[in-house]
């Protein structure tokens, strides 16, 4: 299978060029939005639901032992990803805490490339250097995902730094999760952006837990949103649940972000309905606490239920996309599976740029 | 003597001192509701309370901090920081207050405090899986410990909580399941500093630490059964370091190779085989060897990582070549 | 002149008492408090005038080389260490910026040793090894000046759960610039103070420049009290140059404080007549600037003209205390000027306490 | 060529980058109004203006991580921390940032950002006068250079600023004032790595870098009046470590002094001993002497400090031991 191998990397092939695009960045989920009501409301459905069922193949993978180390599942907060990236321009930037799944798929990554990555496979988004947690894609504005809680704030507000440096009408989303607020690296930021009245949206997706650790016991202000004040700064919380609630909020965030009104302190309030990794025996909250949201708040359902009833679309059309999502899960499995390890050589390449001078 | 994991250990010696002095505090991230990320203060939040067991907020340096602070109090806070990979964002109040405090302002403040942390590695990434020991070991007013074996976490770790000036205790992520004798009594203490002699052999002295001496010991096993007789030599602590067992090792077996898990460049092995040469110079045969991670931030793919971490082969490969050189 | 040093070091002999006082705590500012009208008001002229006599007379021998490496000056604000101090309790603890020496007097430190610390004798209250930026005397509750900008507050605010660990009634003030509030760990404090609900009050000495940098170029928030809203903590601004406010509102924090009513953050608007440090050629700011304020708003000024328009205290009565202050200058120059350098034993003493175990 | 002090050549080389490429920015702490807390950044505000000579907030972390994600976008940011001792704060956005995202996202991204900060002592106090260029030497991904000359210092930095990776650029305190033969040349480039053979001698070789360079040439230069011929190698670079120069020369001097500025124990002395002991084994007649700092907390009485600092008198002393030993 080389064959497929080489023509899918082939295809891919300016994504390891580094630092920005070389080509015109496009991805399903952007251009849907300027298609019609019915594509576009196909599209989100496709994006959530390749999210769910790839993050469901992950974790089976996880099992088999094919993916190591640490793995922090998407499952529940699909909304979120979909909802942000349907809003952004195609060349706006992305920078993510570890739990950056569903924002490669949203963003266009091939998605047998980002299993490649989780199965340390060469062919990987990052040449199965990074694995789960450092998933990237340059060439679509996709700078990765960060496993130092708050460490990618700084470089969010650095690029977003270098756009208004350039003049360039694009704009930064820095996603973490409601834990990360607390860290010194988040306030540094904010002043930051807020000082130089950068073009960003700091999202925070609010699950409620940190690990393990409830919000209210990790956050002396739950309103997260509300800390925005302490910088001078916009804030706004809304249900991360529902993809176009979702959609309207940041949408207006990005317009005042693009337009020189600066940045923004977005909570979108969610849940995840896995652990907070493979290895969480979640002793801090009950079956039945996650099967409560799962039954009632499932921003899938919610999606799918509300365009079936507007009548955008049909729930034949959701069984032929479950159907087309399921050959593409296996598809990219299968594409993971048959892909190469890395050769020994890559273990001393790209320590540095220019290893000598 | 009871037979119990490097995490059971732990979990005795934080709960013995809890028990035996109420102004032993741990903080720390997910170390209450949700057990401990690897699972040693399990069940502690319900045994001692929120006042004494503190799920923290994610802030690695408010955490070392105000830890600090309770210290010059007169409490005794047991700060855990989730790996030491995260410890360098609380260096700052490490380096630049802990290690400081009661030399700057002339003995007036003591700072009793113990900071947990975790080496370890297993497709963590680059972020996740590097060891941080030998930066701690080079600054006055610190004590590092490293402990390899359950009983050594144990006596180590009550002797910290009990000690009067701060100590960075670093665990070893794939050291928590491994089992060891370890004594019940309730006063079971170690000393802070002492280097211990793990195996005794004639040919070669191995010098290393936490979870590298398991390693150095099943090298010395295989080794032996080709007749070549391996010392082992267990640092156990890192500031201060005990090198007069490893030089009178030496001095005996005229070869040395400095076994670590950290970067080579500028590592536990530079300062161990500096020592040695500057106290045996004239009974070393060969140079020392030092086996040590490659010098690369670590990938995650495992076919990559294994070719950086140090391993029985390469430590084999070592012993021979210093034995044969010449 | 040994014995005067003698009799000296032994009347402060606890004060090398590691952790905590071992005799009730006394200062003269705080047994004022007790008494009239008029001498409350004669100790806080006193305490001013002695904060600004002594610094002249340091920043003297500075020039003259006998205090070496930064040197900063309180000249200006000694309104804000002198109404703080006065608002608190004896055994209240204290914890500062390197700017520390107005606070030391405040705190009732011996101006002899205070002198001696920065002359690097063995008589100074941290033993020489500490200099301006690092005076203490734990003895007073007076845990220190640091000069890792921000690098104190997590110590204060530890110092304030030990307190209510141990169920003590005292609280805890710390004191920083204006600058100081952009660094991580004022968030990570402020937080854990709001969030444990402690007893303990940051004090923000807003002098509008950060070294050289003035307040709108360093912080997105220039009303720095309102900072306090991020961590759903009570905020106060106030006239830092006027003695009696500045008493009136650390009053107020200091009762929340101790009842149980949790942390505050206060902002004491101020400014310094002198340099950031004595390295500093002010290139930000003219003359005049300084001037102007000099000139309307010296806080010793201020409380003198006040107080003798209200008839409390005269002309002679501020006199008399000027030749008093002027004679305790010379009094501990010369006790620093003749204290013996430490001895080569003491570079290695106190590096641990426990040197061996 | 032209006379000109350490600070001037520093300037002289961040003007000359700032005119070519208008990509290369400055941001730091009082860099701008204030001149720089060493001076030299004085005039650059008003030169470039506000939008390419950035007044920081008090936030190393936000400094230097700023100046990462500017870097991956293409910029070329010269962040500036005001002295290594705050570096410390920024360690995480250096070392788990910067260092890795090249090799960590597979060569997707690259950092070419320069941090320019500043060691030294002088009665600062014991968070006021560290040195840790041994920290960032450790690291795999960071380049790290300490000139001792005005010349290197510009064509270094030119080099940094034009690089494609992160470089640690530590310059020292006591060195601003000394004045040095510098090419005006715009295109006046230096390698980041190479050591350098300052002064030639038979007798014994001292390996050392930045201000502690000048002093060996001082030392040296007495003791060739005592007919002792010592040969002064100036490493200018401690990642990579260009290690040549010094191994050959103690193969022909036969004995070697490090001198450095560090803690003893884990600092540069270390790693440099262990190198040349693995390398020139053979060659050398007695063991290396390590000349550093003695291990306490900066005191800040200069009666104290002065005993804690390497100087002229404890390095002839180490040559004339290291010399006179066996
Ligand atoms: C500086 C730092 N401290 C601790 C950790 C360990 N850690 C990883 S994720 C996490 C919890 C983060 O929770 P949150 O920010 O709410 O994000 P979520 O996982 O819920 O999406 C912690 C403590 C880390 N990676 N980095
Ligand atoms: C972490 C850190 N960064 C930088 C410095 C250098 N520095 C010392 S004081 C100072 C300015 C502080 O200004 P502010 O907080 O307003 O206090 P002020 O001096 O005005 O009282 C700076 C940048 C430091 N000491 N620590
Ligand atoms: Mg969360
Ligand atoms: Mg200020």
């Amino acid at each position: 299978m080389t064959t497929e191998t080489d023509l899918k990397l082939a295809a891919e092939s300016q994504a390891t060029k580094a630092n920005g695009a070389s080509v015109p960045i496009t991805s399903p989920l952007a251009e849907a939005q300027k298609k019609s009501d019915r594509e576009r409301n196909l599209e989100i459905y496709r994006t959530m639901l390749l999210i769910r069922r790839l993050e469901e193949k992950t974790a089976e993978a996880y099992t088999q032992g094919k993916i190591g180390g640490f793995l922090h599942l998407y499952i529940g907060q699909e909304a979120v990803a979909t909802g942000v990236i349907s809003a952004l321009e195609p060349d706006d930037h992305l920078v993510t805490h570890y739990r950056d799944h569903g924002y490669a798929i949203a963003k266009g990554c091939d998605p047998g490339r980002i299993l490649a990555e989780m199965y340390g496979k060469s062919t990987g988004l990052s040449g199965g250097k990074g694995g789960s947690m450092h998933l990237a894609d340059v060439k679509r504005h996709f700078w990765g995902g960060y496993a130092i809680v708050g460490g990618h704030l700084p470089l969010a507000t650095g690029l977003a730094q270098s756009i208004k440096y350039q003049g360039k009408d694009e704009i930064v989303v820095c996603v973490m999760g409601d834990g990360s607020t607390n860290i010194g690296m988040f306030h540094e930021s904010l002043n930051m952006a807020s000082l130089y009245q950068l073009p960003i949206i700091y999202l925070v997706e609010n699950n409620l837990f940190s690990m393990g650790t409830p919000l209210k016991e990790h956050t002396s202000l739950p309103e997260i949103h509300q800390k925005a004040r302490g910088y001078g700064m916009p804030g706004d919380r809304f249900d991360g649940m529902d993809i176009d609630v979702v959609y309207e909020h940041v949408a207006t965030a990005a317009q005042r972000a693009r337009t020189g009104g600066g940045p923004s302190l977005l909570e979108a309030m969610t849940y995840r309905f896995r652990g907070h990794s493979m290895a969480d025996p979640q002793f801090y909250r009950t079956k039945s606490d996650v099967e409560e949201v799962r039954s009632h708040r499932d921003p899938i359902q919610i999606h799918a239920q509300r365009q079936i009833e507007r009548g955008v679309f049909s729930e034949a059309d959701t069984k032929q996309i479950a159907d087309e999502i399921d050959q593409m899960v296996i598809d990219s499995a299968r594409f993971a599976d048959e892909s190469p390890f890395p050769e020994p050589e890559a273990l001393w390449a790209d320590v540095y740029v220019q290893e000598h001078s | 003597m009871a037979e119990v994991t490097y995490r059971e250990a732990l979990a005795q010696a934080l709960r013995e001192e809890m028990h035996r002095d109420d102004k032993v505090y741990l903080i720390g991230e997910d170390i209450g509701h949700y057990g401990g990320s690897y699972a040693v203060t399990k069940g502690f939040l319900d045994e001692f309370g929120a006042k004494r067991v503190i799920d923290a907020p994610i802030a690695e340096m408010g955490i070392v901090g105000t830890a600090i602070g309770a210290a010059m109090d007169g409490l005794r806070p047991v700060a855990e920081l989730m790996t030491v990979n995260f410890a360098i964002l609380a260096l700052d109040q490490i380096v630049n207050h802990a290690a400081k405090l009661h030399y700057m302002f002339g003995g007036q403040i003591k700072v009793p405090m113990v900071v947990r942390t975790v080496s370890g590695w297993g497709q963590l990434g680059a972020t996740h899986s590097q060891s941080f020991e030998g930066w701690f070991a080079h600054v006055p007013g610190l004590k590092v410990v490293t402990p390899a074996t359950p009983a050594d976490a144990k006596g180590m770790l009550k002797s910290a909580i009990r000690g009067e000036d701060p100590v960075i205790f670093i665990e070893h992520s794939l050291l928590y399941g491994v089992k060891g004798e370890v004594p019940e009594d309730d006063n079971f203490l170690l000393p802070l500093s002492g280097a211990q002699l793990l195996r005794e052999g004639r040919d070669i002295t191995i010098v290393t630490y936490s979870r590298m001496a398991i390693l150095a010991l099943r090298a010395a096993a295989k080794l032996a059964q080709e007749g070549i007789e391996v010392e082992v030599i267990d640092m156990r602590a890192l500031r201060p370091l005990d090198m007069q067992p490893a030089i009178e090792s030496v001095m005996k077996t005229n070869h040395a190779v400095i076994l670590s898990e950290d970067w080579r460049t500028l590592g536990m092995g530079a300062e161990l085989a500096a020592q040695i040469y500057e106290h045996a110079f004239d009974y070393l045969d060969a140079p020392i060897a030092r086996v040590a991670s490659l010098e690369v931030p670590m990938p995650y793919s495992k076919v990559l990582e294994r070719m950086v971490v140090p391993d029985e082969e390469k430590l084999i490969k070592a012993v021979k070549e210093t034995l044969n050189r010449a």
